[in-house]
């Protein structure tokens, strides 16, 4: 395990003791827990917007504390959901007169805890509401099941909620265009390399020289199926073939992108995939508004990145260019 | 069968030491199917757990339990926290103020805890979760009342249960946790959450055959 | 080699398009090369920026092309500098009334590449002047040799001069105030793994499991020296001692930090890496005005980081401050 | 010897072959002290530069390397392709006009050239780059003209002379381009800017011999 960490057990300890010392104007952290607020919370007259999970995923979740996006945000352990009384000291702390949205992806964990922090705020008379991301079409979308997981796409419910937020409209506006980037956003990912949680220290899966893993999940959990290494025109088409299958775009219609690196696919890569989904893109007519590439979402050092198109109308266009001011996405 | 206070507070101490010495194992099941994690968080939570039955002054057992449901819910994360913190509170509840407990208990307990796991995810057997271990373990605790058999050879057939449980969530497909996202691809692998139940089950029936006074 | 592209040969060239794609409100490629201008260039009443380099280091150079940094970013093939004529054309794209200033980092194929082509745009009347980077401490500095080695601090100088082109400055000044960045710039770097060149499809070094090698240059050149792996607290500190060794500073002085990763270092590792940072320059009364933390200067996929500290004064804070929208280094 | 414009484009383009041949054992060598593309980049130029002499129509030998250098100074980026594009532009000038050239024009041609990299690298002999090929092979050169030995001879000797002073480069500490970096580090290995001027005079030895008609 090649890491530049001290000891596994407190990775996250120490991250946090970094992000604060790195970001006093934009991030402070709560005595009681890993959990990141904004300097000037509670902001208490916008609706506070709470999302987490677990450690691993940086810039996500600490890094979109600011204006604009998160209130704040709560780190578990390594690829854990945080813990509920972790999701409730961070609710409690942001909490203004609007109340509270948590942002929360669709994995067990996540969903359990921070509807355990739910309920605990709710009993405290803080009115708090929740989203669950699921953008992932990796995964079959069933009410039998989880369902679809949530990833990258995330980052986009961040920006969004978080500009309707800052607009100073109310917590059920909030949700509701909460819910509308949720309902519009597709996701889907693939890697070339595992990554190593450091309390294990060694790979939760082995891919061969010359094999990928597609559909891959943001915490090591297997995609749809391995195949041969191949080049990056055919994986993104694939990607892209999944997404657009599922999101029923017309001629016309405006999206925004995002390519997201998963955390060792250097930008050179990232770029060389841009190129092929707008190819893709512009081959069916759908125009795109805005793009974004780099790491969003990550997996620690794991190689490879996924793909996220959402689709736009005129106020999640607006929402979307609104400024915000955070260590990990910043809209001038 | 009869537990006291320290009894109970040994046994779940005797839990933590085995889910201690299947850390990795259970790390490595779910590695192959989910994130690779229940091993690492259950171990620190337990550990934790451990901490605290030795610093707290613990009155009966119902207080021991929401101790050990509230820690677990405050320690481990994912999946598994909210789910094992969630069944020793509502087994809990069930022996509020309690200072012994004997198989009747027990059973009560077991309901209740599974009850609370079926509230808090959502799942039903089947679906490849720890509830696969639980109701067959549960079944055969009832079974075994009813046919009024030694506390020991109940334990032992809960046991057994418990271990076929696993052994089915090898031939089907998650329907619930993080397995699930893998549907198909996910039979063949044993369950993670299922076999420390089983690990669970197993070392409660381990106790009371050590101590066969009780 | 595990890598997102479809054609070594083309990697450059479909990353630009890339780039292009993604960002077209900031940048516009010319026809001719791999130049990166500012889409709204030449800015006439402005000193233009010019920089740039091989490929391999994204975001730089292309990334901080936009207002109040670059104008232009030259991109060779990777790892290797760009070409004169190249250099000259982005020169003759961006020059404006105020002349041009090119940053060079101090590697013998830039510094000549850049000045034969300063060279041939002093011969079309436009006027040229060049500052070369040089904060790499790991490299002796000596006149008898090439010198040190330009690596991340570069951003600094970016940021810096493009801030005070920006405000309106005429080239001496601009080219005074990159030169008061470089001199007061000093950075160190090392490598947990290398990397690979696309066309030469294998790493060009390799390490031990449990090896790391300290000093390393951002083009997989061998540093000072090979060690076993050490914890991040230990690494840092070698490098900050050796970058505070050559830097003179007192208790009171304020400095900027940036923490680079090398490409597929995770944020949670820089983060751990930033800690020991702060904890050092606390130690010796070395107060940190701001902290930048991310990937500003990397080596693709070679997993590492670098430690650039600057020292600041009221002139470099405000300048440093001073609003810059590129798509790889914003400041609000 | 006395070389027309066609026989010193054949000569290029021999010179252009060997670079191929040897792409991966150059850039191997500029791995181990440098960044391991001399070979890469230096191949890619010599490919453009065959191209460029196939579709030109070149009037005289002055004109040809004009283009060879300014193809290579466009072309191979880094150090080595401002360094060999000045060699050929500046080697080319002393004879501008010339459709023939020999064994003297060829030593006024490595003047010039090495007089060119030097200018613009600063690097003088020692310094662990291709002078340390060049020049020795430049004196060389002089001295068996001096002795009046046949072209094949003069260039075998120069061929040596060349060689010797890669294997020196071997001996000694870089002190510019990439490799200086290193300061001592850099003992015990090759110059791979050396070792590609060895071989561009070994290919015009082995080209020399291969026509002795010339
Ligand atoms: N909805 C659910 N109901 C019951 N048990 C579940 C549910 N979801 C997951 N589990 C159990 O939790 C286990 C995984 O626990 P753990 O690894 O700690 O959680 P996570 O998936 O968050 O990493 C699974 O093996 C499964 O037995
Ligand atoms: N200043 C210089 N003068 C002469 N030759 C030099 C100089 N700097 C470097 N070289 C030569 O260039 C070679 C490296 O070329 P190349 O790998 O193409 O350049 P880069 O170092 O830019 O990658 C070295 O091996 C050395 O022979
Ligand atoms: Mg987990
Ligand atoms: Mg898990
Ligand atoms: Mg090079
Ligand atoms: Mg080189």
């Amino acid at each position: 395990m090649k890491k530049l960490i001290n000891n596994p057990e407190v990775v996250v300890e120490e991250m946090m003791q970094g992000i604060v010392l790195a970001y006093p104007q934009y991030v402070r952290k709560l005595d009681c827990g890993n959990v990141l607020v904004r300097k000037d919370a509670p902001c208490v007259d916008k609706v506070a917007l709470v999302s987490g999970g677990g450690s691993g995923h940086e810039p996500a979740h600490g890094g979109y504390v600011g204006k604009g996006m998160l209130d704040a945000a709560v780190a578990g352990a390594v690829f854990t959901s945080p813990t509920p009384d972790q999701v409730y000291e961070a609710i409690k702390a942001v909490a203004g007169d609007k109340g509270v949205l948590l942002i929360i992806k669709n994995y067990t964990g996540d969903v359990m805890n921070f509807e355990m922090a739910k309920e605990m705020a709710e009993m405290e008379g803080i009115r708090v509401e929740s989203v669950v991301v699921n953008d992932d079409v990796a995964v079959e979308n069933s009410t039998w099941t989880t369902g679809r997981r949530g990833i990258a796409g995330t980052v986009f419910v961040h920006k969004i909620a978080g500009a309707a937020a800052e607009a100073g409209e109310d917590l059920d506006k909030v949700k509701e265009v909460a819910e509308k980037v949720i309902a519009n956003v597709r996701s889907m990912g693939m890697a070339l390399t595992p990554c190593i949680v450091p309390a294990a220290g060694k790979p939760n899966f082995t891919l061969g020289e010359n094999e990928m893993e597609i559909g891959m999940g943001i915490h090591g959990e297997p995609g749809t199926h391995r195949e041969e290494l191949k080049p990056a025109d055919d994986i993104t088409t694939h990607l892209m073939s999944k997404i657009l299958e599922d999101m029923n775009l017309s001629h016309g219609d405006e999206v925004a992108v995002m390519v997201n690196g998963l955390g060792a696919t250097p930008l050179m890569e990232l770029f060389i995939v841009n190129r092929k989904v707008h190819e893709l893109l512009n081959e069916s007519g759908v125009k795109v508004y805005k793009t974004f590439v780099g790491e969003f979402m990550t997996s620690m050092e794991m190689a490879g990145c996924s793909v996220s198109l959402l689709k736009l109308d005129d106020e999640l266009k607006a929402l979307l260019d609104a400024p915000s001011d955070t260590p990990g996405f910043k809209v001038l | 069968m009869s537990l006291k206070v320290r009894d109970v507070a040994a046994l779940i101490e005797k839990i933590g030491d085995v889910i201690e010495e299947n850390k990795e194992f259970l790390t490595e099941l779910d590695a192959a199917i989910g994130d690779g994690d229940h091993g690492l968080n259950m171990n620190k939570g337990f550990k934790v757990v451990k901490d605290k039955m030795n610093s707290t002054n613990i009155k009966d057992i119902g207080e021991l339990f929401k101790l050990v449901g509230l820690t677990l819910i405050a320690t481990v994360g994912g999946a598994s926290g909210p789910l094992y913190g969630t069944a020793f509170m509502k087994g809990g509840m069930a022996v509020a103020g309690k200072t012994e407990v004997d198989m009747n208990d027990f059973i009560k307990i077991m309901d209740e805890a599974i009850k609370g796991i079926k509230m808090r995810g959502k799942a039903e057997a089947g679906d490849k979760t720890m509830i696969d271990a639980l109701e067959p373990a549960f079944n055969a605790l009832k079974e075994g009342v009813l046919k009024e058999l030694p506390a020991v050879d109940i334990l032992k057939n809960a046991r057994e249960a418990a271990l076929n449980g696993v052994n089915y969530t090898k031939e089907i497909a998650a329907r619930k946790g993080r397995a699930s996202y893998l549907g198909e691809r996910s039979i063949g692998h044993q369950d993670a959450g299922a076999t420390s139940s089983f690990l669970m089950i197993d070392a409660i029936y381990e106790f009371v055959k050590d101590n066969t006074k009780c």
